[in-house]
């Protein structure tokens, strides 16, 4: 029984796989494009013309509208691709774990010093 | 005959980008982190290598979902380092070699390894801050052949494959006629989760095992899937695929030069090693 | 379980095309090309795949040596045809099978083949011409997943890898849960060379021997080097390393089920065989 | 002794190894570029101005302006890639052959003919 093995096996986590690839890719496009500077200035200044060039669907036009990362995971979207798009917002890493985990800021440092020991 | 003198692993978080543009290295958050380096650059100023091959992940800058390579290696004369997307400021742009690209190209592809070859390649975080953490001053001493490994993807390369991946370059570099020094560095890990409810794991125990297995028992992580990999190390933590490659061009017997272990900077548990082939 | 019923293999020079555009398949040109297929639409009226396998060789349409794969694979839900340069007439539309591509790609990676996942993808005429000579009507009555095999840059993949990554194929074709019909393509050849001082090359034995091996003794082509091969058929007849991976894709006794040879359309020997399984 | 081998052992023939496409990148990124029909009309419109912006060489540019095939090849040039440059001019395959070998057409085409015997 091959296929008896879970999709996803580990908690808490999506792995990115071809049919993640599959639902995110205009999603994981568009945050791609991101790497230009002009993409980005271009993006604030018309957010909807700039998904609808991508062609997102409604999730994922709602998961960006959001700024919520883990219904951008939802929608298809790769944390390497999607750490651009909070690039554009001056969002670091433990911004961005803080959102997921539902924790501030602080507290979230404070998780991560916590396996320090 | 070219000769691996050795091998440096290291973590490659985004964030030691901006501390270096702001001159951190000293801050209590920091100095941890960047303490483990000078040992690094002691030894490099002793070994003197005219090649570094960089073994690394690239993070949606070079490589898109449209054509996503599982191993993929630079044959051009420069690569530039390029906007990645958060105002990281870009560096000089690094010498390539592209003969010596070639031949890996060709011996890897003898040796049953279906690699892509890239004419032309911008090149992020995961090479250009191994770099400047080595090269301070930024002058780049070294021609470099950048080797990367799918880590972004699923299907990932297992950590076997990443393993054997190793193990031919360093005969393909064994070949190489001229008589040069060549540093292996392999980028990314140790233990971080960036994405999902699971965002901010971190394995100390694991990490420690897994370096430790850098010198006593190389093919130790092997025995791991990749999905095996994400939960003992994140989503991120699979990076330490890249370390496996640069491993596997060492001997089985190694000396360990130096080595450091910090949590965290940023999201991540940081390691770096420097490993020499046992005399 | 899916199962693989058969092979096609053909040539597929751009000119081809053009004889479809003008519908010149009764000239006395055309015709001894065109008349080797009727036989292979009879088969696949009898044998009713619901998927093509189509491995090919890109001509500087898909890929540029910026990224360079040796093996690629097709993950998209439609494949375009487009502009090669020459105003063929493009064709409708193919369907893919994103489905059974990811899980083709996850048995390579597994099996140790490094390929590269494409999530966007044209195809050219060794594409696109195999499949209008199978189904003149243009209406595909199948999905389809492509597998790039390069062709173009050396290094190329040996014909023994080539082979291999059929069994590969196979295994994973094997291995996926729905009942459906596979009918494996590989294209290009047979002996042709289109440049340099032997532009013209033509090697009648060697094709001959080669499409009898296709029968009787797969892995015979195996064990000449890729460069072996561009001196005894051609710098563009070593694409018949396509052929080498759909007949990789079969068991090793195989019926005949019908074949042709012509010289020349265009500068090309052409070939075409359908295979099916040993009952 | 490997390196005993020629590079290029088979008589009138140039592999296309990394050596020649290290030298004919330029050119070949100008030929693959042709696929599009809105860059050929610009080539033909000013071939100047398009071999200068992908920085051919003086070589390639000469091979270009000759259109000779040979020196093309000489050049770095790939047989895929140049295809779509004789495209341009409509020359199919056997013009190529012909051009190549020194013989008309019709030689070159009984050429072919005679390999079927
Ligand atoms: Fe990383
Ligand atoms: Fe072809």
């Amino acid at each position: 029984m091959p296929n008896a093995k879970p999709r996803q096996p580990v908690p808490g986590t999506t792995i990115f796989d071809g049919e993640q690839a599959r639902k995110g890719y205009a999603l994981n496009k568009m945050c791609y494009s991101f790497n230009d500077a002009a993409n980005r200035a271009a993006f604030v200044a018309n957010e909807d013309a700039y998904c609808a060039k991508y062609g997102l669907n409604a999730q994922q036009r709602e998961a960006i509208r959001n700024r919520n990362v883990l219904q951008l995971i939802e929608a298809g979207g790769n944390a390497y691709y999607l750490a651009k798009f909070a690039g554009i917002f001056g969002l670091d890493m433990q911004d961005i774990g803080a959102q997921q985990t539902g924790m501030t800021k602080d507290e979230f440092k404070a998780k991560l010093l916590a396996a320090a020991r | 005959m070219a000769r691996i003198v050795g091998a440096i692993t290291t973590s490659h978080v985004p964030a030691i980008g901006g501390a270096i543009a702001k001159g951190l290295q000293q801050d209590p958050y920091w100095k941890p982190f960047f303490d483990g380096f000078p040992p690094a650059r002691d030894w490099l100023a002793k070994v003197k290598p005219e090649i570094v091959v960089m073994v690394y992940n690239d993070h949606g800058l070079n490589f898109f979902l449209d054509k996503m390579p599982t191993f993929a290696i630079g044959a051009a004369g420069e690569y530039r380092n390029a906007d990645e997307g958060w105002g990281i400021p870009t560096v000089k742009p690094f010498r390539g070699d592209p003969e010596l690209s070639w031949h890996i190209i060709e011996k890897l592809v003898e040796d049953e390894f279906d690699v892509v070859s890239c004419q032309e390649m911008v090149v992020d975080h995961a090479f250009t801050l191994p770099m400047a953490l080595c090269w301070p001053d930024q002058n780049w001493p070294v021609r470099t052949v950048p080797v990367v490994v799918n880590t972004v993807q699923a299907p990932l390369p297992s950590a076997a494959r990443c393993y054997k991946l190793g193990n031919a370059l360093a005969r393909a570099i064994a070949s190489w006629p001229k008589d040069e020094r060549v540093v292996v560095m392999g980028t990314g890990g140790l233990s971080h989760q960036l994405d999902g409810e699971r965002a901010g794991f971190i394995n100390k125990e694991f990490d420690l095992k897994f370096m430790d297995s850098m010198v006593n028992d190389p093919a130790w992580a092997t025995k791991y899937s990749t999905v095996e990999l994400v939960e003992l190390s994140g989503t991120q933590g699979v990076e330490l695929l890249n370390w496996m490659v640069a491993r596997g061009t060492l001997p089985e017997k190694v000396k360990k030069q130096h080595s450091n272990y910090h949590i965290p900077i940023s999201n991540t548990a940081t390691g770096m090693m420097v490993l020499e082939p046992a005399a």
